[in-house]
């Protein structure tokens, strides 16, 4: 395993939750406000881990075990990410379906722990959560498939950073569309699964229309901190799909990569920031709509792909 | 000694006992008298069947009696069949005498008819002479048709008189059959007494005038299959089935049927070999057995009545046995070992539903219910012989029909087939029903729990056993003789 | 070989010393069940022992049946399914000897020992027999004796419905087999198997016949949509550890009969591989869908099983694609996938019946929504659950996972040739796995959450205990392991499985082996992203500890959102969780709601019901059997007891035969 | 084929018409027992061998059984059961009578398509013969009493008596004499069975049994 790939990995470990920094700030600046601190996520993970913490006399040790692994998911699910146009640390033919297991190993954790609570809030939380991952996983995986196809490999790192026919700039050249709805379906999956706007907001709390924010009501201490921490790597994750797909920079040297990953990242950030601050968050009956469409995205670029 | 005085004794033995029983005194006496007659007759009909089996065809009377492979297991059928039910009756009228139904009068009357329809149905097997068969077979439905109405009632007179026409009539038919047939030997040279004789026709089927022999046939297959109960002509036979005693139903279902389609096989070798084995006959017999199967399958989905629906069941079964044989070839082997599983079957069907009668009082289905609990042995031996008629496995009835499935195919008969398995289907589907619902639904009175003794247990276990044994394994000597009884008819297995 | 049939031999005769015995219960259920576990642990050893060392052990015997033979065969293929019946089966009488205490004096246990061993001993002579007539046999003594082991608690009014309901069904579908058995045999002397393997190069014409009746005939007893109809009545019907090993295991002989007689019908066409694909689409698809839907956990997870189903025909017809494109890697993934995901249903849901009858053991109720907080009450059953559910979802690192990698793997490796159709189907099967799995992760979240999370939502679930019966314990936890174990050696298993993979492919085993290759390697890479997971978790928890020590830990209520007076009845149900996917899906499930208003002034009561019939019960068998009633009701006409008319009828019979034979 | 025959031939189309087209049953009964007699007779006249001695015998059965102990059992039967005198039929005199002379053209018909060898005198007996049993199971299938039903049945004995003596030559004297046998049994039987009948229901309506159905 190379050594950038291990950098990249660490530094995706420490600077995941500046991610969520980055898209505050920007709406901060949209909304003209001097907005919370870059590093604030930061402060936030720091108290928790200090404090103790309090849990629901309904709940069992699932409730305490969900945060725990749905961190360890995609922790996972990280190690088989390839980062800024270098291999992954662990690759082999098939890891997609893999990677996509994973993040849905982390859900289902959480899901069960919000159900443990036996507050309706967090069951209405699940249950939204459940009802969107089950749209937006056959849109993920497709759109995977579709590059998969493309570029011969049935391995992340094949795909994003293998050596021929992976989506590199020069390759985006050739196969423009396909990358282009590709990674918009996954930029979709990518705002849902971290519950952004369009999907969910974030910031909004005790909101009937929320979904992640309202399943993790109960958690508290260090267990909240995983979930916060956990949540920005899930960003991290996910988002390197999405810049695989629309910013594939493949570094000359690739002692550049991690540089280059992070940069494209905080690209990214941005670019959600914006999104956030131009766009209302959608009535949720619509949501699987939106999903849908991803769907959709996935499914013409297969056929591009095919024909 | 002479082998045909085996036959002479076959048919001497029940005429003497019948008439012994008018003599009797007691009910219990000619009870047990049935059931011993039976037991001598069984035996007697072993020993011809095994002479049979050794020295080959019997003859007596010259040429006007033969015991050959065919009804030498038609035979043995008869005496399973009517042992059975001679002790079941013994148990039967047993309990009716206890309830104060079964006097002197009817019990004489009972044995004597009982051994007279035994006779003349003995008669039936072993008269070589076709107008001595027809004889017979009419006066099976005279001696019967007062066993049917042994308590009168309203209904078991309607039920007699129907069975009394109906019969008569049809089988009036057969006798200008038999007549046909007898006229088609003229250009055989067969004159006189010749001419109606089983075993001279057949030798000389090839040279037969065809258009009589033809015409005779179709006069004869309606008569002996309106006997029979071959749809559309099996009007008569629910209702006589259902308001017999149950023993009675039991030989008839059991054995009465059969002996009639036995008259039907009889002729079928003549006509086929008569019309140069183009399958002309067969083709009729499939008819018939299709038809008899889809009709009775509309009968047993909607039946209320549990001794209907066994006799619809027998309507059934009847056609399948035509079907086998006219599939002809292996079905015709299918179609022996098919009437053996459906004799036995059928009888521990109605003894089951005649007991459980005489304990609810009713053969409404709706009203017996949960026989298994109430009656753990005979609702046991409804239940399972229920699913045995309809064709479960591992029991032989699967066997046979699977095998006349399997040569329908082979003859490439596929509209057989398909007609064939969706009767069976549907016969499958009601009954089912009915039986689940019969042997687990909450009765919905109070009846007293049954008290079976090892009688009961024997004769509900054996049959019953036998035929899952025959399912699953079919020794060489039952095969053989189906196969030499499916020799004489022309089916090679 | 000698061995199984000993195996089948020591069930038979515990059945009938079980029934014997049937007077004194406790006997009679410690001999029938002992009997099962000692019979499923003799077959397979041999069957293990095939697996490993390869190669076929074959006895002939005579039998006295037209065409038939006792011909019996031990190859990879059976070896497989043995292994399968016997581990489940074998478990689950043991659980089976604490379930069944609960009717001791209330209910004869002999006859249900007796029935069971004898289902498992037909199941084994299933996958054994090579001759048509010795399988029609043991196939139908396999549908009586589950029959009966169904209609078990037949004083419950549903259960005789359900009774009838089956063995209508797996009769209707025997049917269809006895048709491709005599097809098969056509002419020939025997119905043994060798005599059909040469149909295929004999009548070509007739294979796609074939094909058809086959699939009839297996996917009844399989499944298959929309011929599953018998499945969720039978499955709750009957004991639980009974529904354990008819949902896990005696449904796959349909597949094992898929498989085997697909070999017969020579090299398959693309269509038939196409074919299975949509079907498994179908299955699997509603399956989860109806699954969803249900709110009485027994008939949840029946869908379940024809969800899985679906699955493993999915890779069937990935495999047969593959065979039809001369693609042996594909054909060998796809078939792995099926075989592996064969074994692993067996486990989960062996497991997840079992404890669901643990469930009902205790509370008496299989209605989700009167559950709750059952995690707390019976810890060990809780615990085993939540491992079958994350298995059935299909979610690393366990067994599930495994299987649905191997058909994902194989679907790739499809979309990546070419030829159209090949494609489109692999990517149906990719789309589909991936749509089930998102489904199967909802409804299983709910069956958990709701039933052992929360708080109880009925007296009953208030007053839940565990069983203290060892073998019910410990039945469960074994199954738990095993589907731990099987997840994480995963590439082991597929070892194991080569030989029956290689059969089912009709290819050698080196070819299997080779072709299998790549998929192992990334298995063990799984299995290393596994450990790494692992070890991130109990890092994790290590830390949590460490943070958590020496810190204040106190316990509040549930944060209420500043309702006064919450009550347990606020909590999410099953129904009102599901509710949002089953609107989304609401053409296919057609869900009745039943809502009763608050009303007046002051509003007494509200209510709202949903329940979701099966849409092809409903809509598809009903009306065709009304149908044909109606059609029946008029024949009954001729027979109006008049006897002029029946007089006339032998008239009209005699006249037609005349004009139709005499011209 | 002599003068004989012929004549009574028609007499036997009469007697069948009579039948059709008499409404009191003692006159029915009559014209049955005279059929039989004719019929009887015919059996001796037909033949183109001399009388022999069993021949003989069977006809001279015939005769004293369908002449004269049928119609006393079914008069005395008819007067047991004190049914009122009329034969109710489903189908009116006149237009039994008119189907009589439809069935009359079939029957010829059918005669003149059987070939030579069931037919060797080429006489209208036959026809007459297949006429008779068509009459006969008309009237089973036509009229309400029980009593007529024997009657239609006597008929078509008769009929297919007749048959038998032309179409095969020399039926065994045993068989002929069974056939009779049986014959007389079933009348015997069919009485009892109506007066039965009548004790049960007071009345003998064949169509008012329908009791058991389905």
């Amino acid at each position: 395993m190379a050594v950038e790939s291990l950098i990249s990995v660490v530094l995706a470990l420490v600077l995941a939750p500046l991610f969520l920094g980055v898209i505050n700030r920007v709406k901060a600046i949209f909304a003209g406000r001097t907005g919370q601190p870059l590093l604030q996520t930061y402060y936030d993970l720091a108290k928790l881990l200090r404090k103790g913490a309090v849990y629901s006399r309904t709940t069992t040790w699932v409730f305490r075990a969900g945060p725990t692994v749905a961190l360890a998911a995609t922790l996972a699910a990280l190690v088989v990410m390839p980062l800024g146009g270098t291999p992954a640390l662990v690759s082999f033919p098939g890891d997609l379906v893999l990677f996509a297991y994973l993040l849905g190993l982390g859900r289902f954790f959480t899901v069960v722990a919000a159900l443990d609570t036996g507050s309706s809030f967090e069951g209405m939380g699940a249950s939204r959560e459940v009802q969107f991952a089950a749209v937006a996983e056959p849109a993920l995986l497709l759109g995977l498939a579709a590059l998969a196809v493309r570029t011969h490999s049935l391995s992340l790192s094949g795909i994003f950073a293998g050596p021929a026919g992976s989506v590199t700039l020069q390759a985006w050249i050739q196969m423009g569309p396909i990358v282009l709805l590709v990674g918009g379906a996954f930029l979709i999956v990518f705002l849902a699964e971290n519950a952004r706007i369009p999907v969910d907001d974030p910031n909004t709390h005790l909101e009937l229309t929320m979904i992640h924010e309202v399943m993790v009501l109960d958690h508290s201490g260090p267990d909240f901190a995983f979930i916060q921490y956990g949540g920005a790597l899930k960003h991290w994750v996910l988002g390197a799909l999405v810049v695989g797909c629309l910013l594939p920079v493949h570094p000359a040297s690739a002692l550049w990569a991690p540089a280059v990953s992070v940069a494209e990242m905080l690209t990214l950030a941005v670019v959600v920031g914006i999104i956030e601050s131009v766009m209302a968050r959608l009535r949720l009956v619509s949501v699987p709509h939106l999903l849908a469409g991803a769907l959709t995205l996935s499914v013409v670029a297969l056929v591009l792909v095919i024909y | 000694m002479d082998a045909g005085l085996l036959i002479w004794f076959q048919v001497v033995v029940p005429v003497l006992v019948g008439a012994a029983c008018l003599l009797m005194q007691s009910p219990r006496t000619v009870l047990a008298s049935v059931a011993g007659g039976s037991v001598v007759m069984a035996a007697s009909a072993a020993g011809a069947a095994w002479a049979v089996h050794a020295l080959g065809p019997i003859h007596a009377v010259g040429e006007w009696f033969l015991l050959d492979a065919l009804s030498a297991y038609h035979l043995v059928l008869l005496e399973i069949v009517f042992c059975l039910s001679s002790f079941y009756a013994w148990r039967y009228f047993g309990h009716e005498q206890e309830a104060g139904h079964f006097d002197l009068r009817i019990a004489r009357r009972f044995g004597a008819l009982w051994f007279g329809a035994a006779a003349s149905m003995t008669l039936v097997l072993v008269s070589n002479n076709l107008g001595i068969l027809w004889v017979s077979v009419e006066a099976t439905t005279l001696l019967t048709a007062f066993l049917i109405c042994l308590h009168v009632t309203p209904s078991s007179l309607e039920a007699m008189w129907k069975y009394l026409i109906m019969c008569s009539v049809g089988v009036a038919f057969a006798f200008i059959g038999t007549l046909l047939v007898g006229a088609s030997a003229g250009p055989a040279r067969l004159s006189g007494s010749d001419a109606l004789l089983w075993t001279r026709l057949s030798a000389a089927a090839g040279n037969l005038d065809p258009t009589l022999l033809k015409m005779g046939f179709i006069f004869l297959l309606v008569g002996y299959g309106t006997k029979a109960g071959l749809a559309p002509m099996h009007g008569w036979l629910p209702d006589a089935h259902s308001q017999a005693p149950a023993p009675v139903s039991a030989v008839f279902s059991g054995f009465l049927l059969n002996s009639a389609l036995y008259c039907i096989m009889r002729y079928v070798p003549i006509v086929e070999s008569g019309t140069g084995h183009v399958g002309w006959a067969l083709d009729i017999l499939t008819v018939f057995g299709l038809v008899s199967i889809l009709i009775a399958a509309g009968f047993i989905v909607f039946q209320r009545d549990a001794k209907r629906l066994l006799a619809y069941s027998s309507v059934e079964h009847m056609g399948i046995i035509a079907l086998g044989l006219g599939l002809g070839g292996f079905g015709t082997f299918a179609a022996m070992f098919h009437a053996a599983n459906h004799s036995i079957c059928k009888s521990v069907g109605f003894f089951s539903a005649g007991r459980l009668g005489q304990m609810y009082g009713t053969h409404d289905i709706t009203k017996m219910k949960g026989v298994l609990r109430t009656a753990p042995v005979w609702g046991g031996g409804f239940f399972v012989s229920l699913l045995a008629l309809i064709g479960v496995a591992p029991f032989a009835i699967f066997m046979s029909e699977f095998q006349i499935l399997r040569t329908a195919l082979d003859t490439g008969s596929i509209v057989a087939l398909v007609l064939f398995l969706a009767g069976t289907s549907i016969v499958f589907v009601g009954a089912l029903r009915h039986a689940v619902s019969v042997a687990w639904e909450p009765p919905d009175v109070h009846i007293e729990p049954e008290h079976a003794g090892v009688l009961d247990y024997v004769l509900v276990v054996l049959p019953l056993a036998a035929l899952l044994a025959l399912g699953l394994y079919l020794p060489d000597f039952v095969s053989g003789t189906f196969a030499q009884a499916a020799r004489v008819i022309g089916g090679a297995p | 070989m000698l061995l199984c049939l000993f195996a089948a031999g020591v069930l038979v005769l515990s059945g009938l010393a079980a029934l014997v015995t049937s007077g004194k219960p406790r006997l009679s259920v410690v001999v029938g069940s002992t009997g099962a576990g000692v019979g499923c642990v003799l077959a397979i050893i041999p069957a293990v022992r095939t697996l490993v060392l390869g190669g076929t052990e074959t006895l002939r015997g005579a039998w006295n049946m037209p065409w038939g033979s006792f011909y019996l065969e031990l190859d990879g293929l059976s070896a497989f399914f043995l292994v399968v019946i016997c581990l489940v089966s074998g478990v689950a009488s043991v659980y089976g000897a604490g379930y069944l205490a609960a009717w001791r004096g209330r209910k004869a246990l002999g006859p249900v020992c007796f029935f069971y061993n004898v289902l498992v001993a037909s199941m084994m002579t299933v996958v054994l027999a090579r001759n048509g007539l010795l399988f029609l046999v043991a196939w139908e003594v396999m549908s009586l004796s589950s029959f009966f082991l169904v209609t078990f608690e037949s004083e419950r009014p549903g259960v005789r419905e359900a009774g009838w309901t089956y063995l209508v069904a797996t009769h209707l579908g025997t049917a269809f087999l006895l048709a491709l058995f005599a097809l098969l045999g056509q002419g020939a002397g025997s119905l043994d198997f060798d005599n059909f393997a040469t149909f295929g190069k004999s009548a070509p014409h007739l294979a796609g016949l074939a094909f058809i009746l086959a699939v009839v005939g297996f996917g009844t007893k399989a499944g298959f949509i929309p011929l599953h109809v018998w499945l969720p009545e039978a499955h709750p019907a009957a004991p639980s550890h009974v529904s354990a090993v008819m949902s896990g295991v005696m449904i796959k002989t349909g597949i094992y009969g898929l498989i085997r007689f697909i070999l017969f019908l020579g090299p398959p066409p693309m269509w038939w591989g196409v074919a299975l694909v949509a079907i498994g689409l179908t299955s699997g698809v509603l399956g989860v869908l109806f699954a969803l839907a249900q709110h009485d956990l027994k008939r949840l997870l029946a869908y379940h099983s024809v969800e899985n189903i679906g699955i493993i025909t999915l890779g069937l017809g990935v495999g047969v694609i593959g065979i039809s494109g001369g693609s042996a890697t594909i054909a060998v993934l796809g078939f792995a996938g099926a075989l592996l995901h064969v074994l692993n249903h067996a486990l989960f849901k062996g497991l997840l019946f079992l404890g669901t009858g643990s469930v009902l053991h205790a509370t008496h109720t299989g209605e989700i929504d009167h559950l709750g907080g059952l995690l707390r009450r019976m810890p060990w059953t809780g615990m085993t659950f939540l491992v079958g559910c994350v298995a059935i979802v299909g979610l690393p690192p366990l067994n599930g996972f495994v299987s649905e990698f191997l058909i994902y793997f194989g679907a790739f490796k499809g979309v990546g040739t070419s030829g159209p159709l090949t494609v489109v189907a692999c990517l149906g099967v990719i789309g589909g796995l991936a749509l089930i799995g998102g489904l199967a992760a909802a409804c299983f979240a709910k069956a958990f959450g709701i039933v052992f999370l929360g708080e109880p939502r009925s007296v009953h679930a208030q007053e839940a205990r565990e069983s203290r019966h060892l073998g019910m314990l410990s039945a469960m936890v074994i199954l738990a392991v095993a589907c731990v174990l099987f997840g994480l050696l995963g590439p082991l298993t597929v070892a194991g499985a080569t030989p029956a993979i290689a059969r089912a492919a009709g290819l050698d085993g080196a070819t299997t082996a080779a072709a299998l290759a790549p998929a192992v390697t990334s298995l063990s890479g799984v299995i290393l992203v596994a450990g790494i997971l692992l070890i991130a978790a109990g890092s994790l928890l290590l830390l949590r500890f460490l943070l958590l020590k020496g810190r204040t830990v106190t316990e509040a209520g549930t944060w209420d959102c500043g309702y006064a007076r919450p009550t347990v009845r606020m909590q999410y149900t099953a129904s009102s969780f599901a509710q949002p996917l089953t609107t989304l899906f609401r053409m296919f499930l057609r869900t009745h709601r039943t809502i009763h208003m608050p009303d007046e002034l002051f509003p007494k009561e509200a209510a709202v019901s949903t329940e979701t019939p099966d849409a092809f019960r409903r809509k598809v068998y009903q009306p065709v059997f009304r149908f044909v009633l109606t059609q029946l009701e008029r024949v009954r006409q001729i027979q109006h007891g008049h006897l002029q008319l029946y007089v006339l009828y032998i008239a009209v019979a005699l006249l037609i035969l005349l004009l139709w034979k005499m011209r | 084929m002599n003068a004989w025959t012929d004549a009574i031939v028609v007499l036997v189309a009469l007697t069948n018409l009579a039948l059709l087209g008499s409404s009191r049953l003692s006159v029915c009964i009559r014209v049955v027992a005279i059929q039989g007699i004719f019929f009887g007779l015919a059996a001796v006249l037909l033949r183109a061998e001399p009388l022999t001695m069993d021949l003989g015998l069977v006809a001279l059965a015939s005769v004293v059984m369908k002449g004269i102990v049928f119609p006393a059992l079914l008069l005395r039967t008819a007067r047991n059961v004190n049914i009122r005198r009329e034969v109710e039929p489903f189908v009116g005199f006149t237009t039994s009578l008119f189907i009589g002379l439809g069935l009359l053209g079939i029957a010829l018909w059918i005669g003149s398509q059987l070939p030579s060898a069931a037919n060797p005198t080429g006489s209208l007996v036959i026809p007459l013969a297949l006429f008779t049993v068509m009459v006969g199971l008309f009237t089973i299938a036509s009229r309400k009493k029980a009593i007529s039903q024997v009657l239609g049945y006597l008929t078509m004995e008769n009929g297919i008596f007749a048959f038998g003596v032309t179409v095969v030559g020399g039926i065994p004297v045993l068989v002929e004499l069974g056939v009779l046998m049986d014959v007389f049994v079933a009348v015997f039987v069919m009485c009892i069975a109506t007066w039965h009948i009548s004790r049960e229901f007071d009345h003998i309506d064949v169509d008012q049994l329908n009791a058991l159905k389905g």
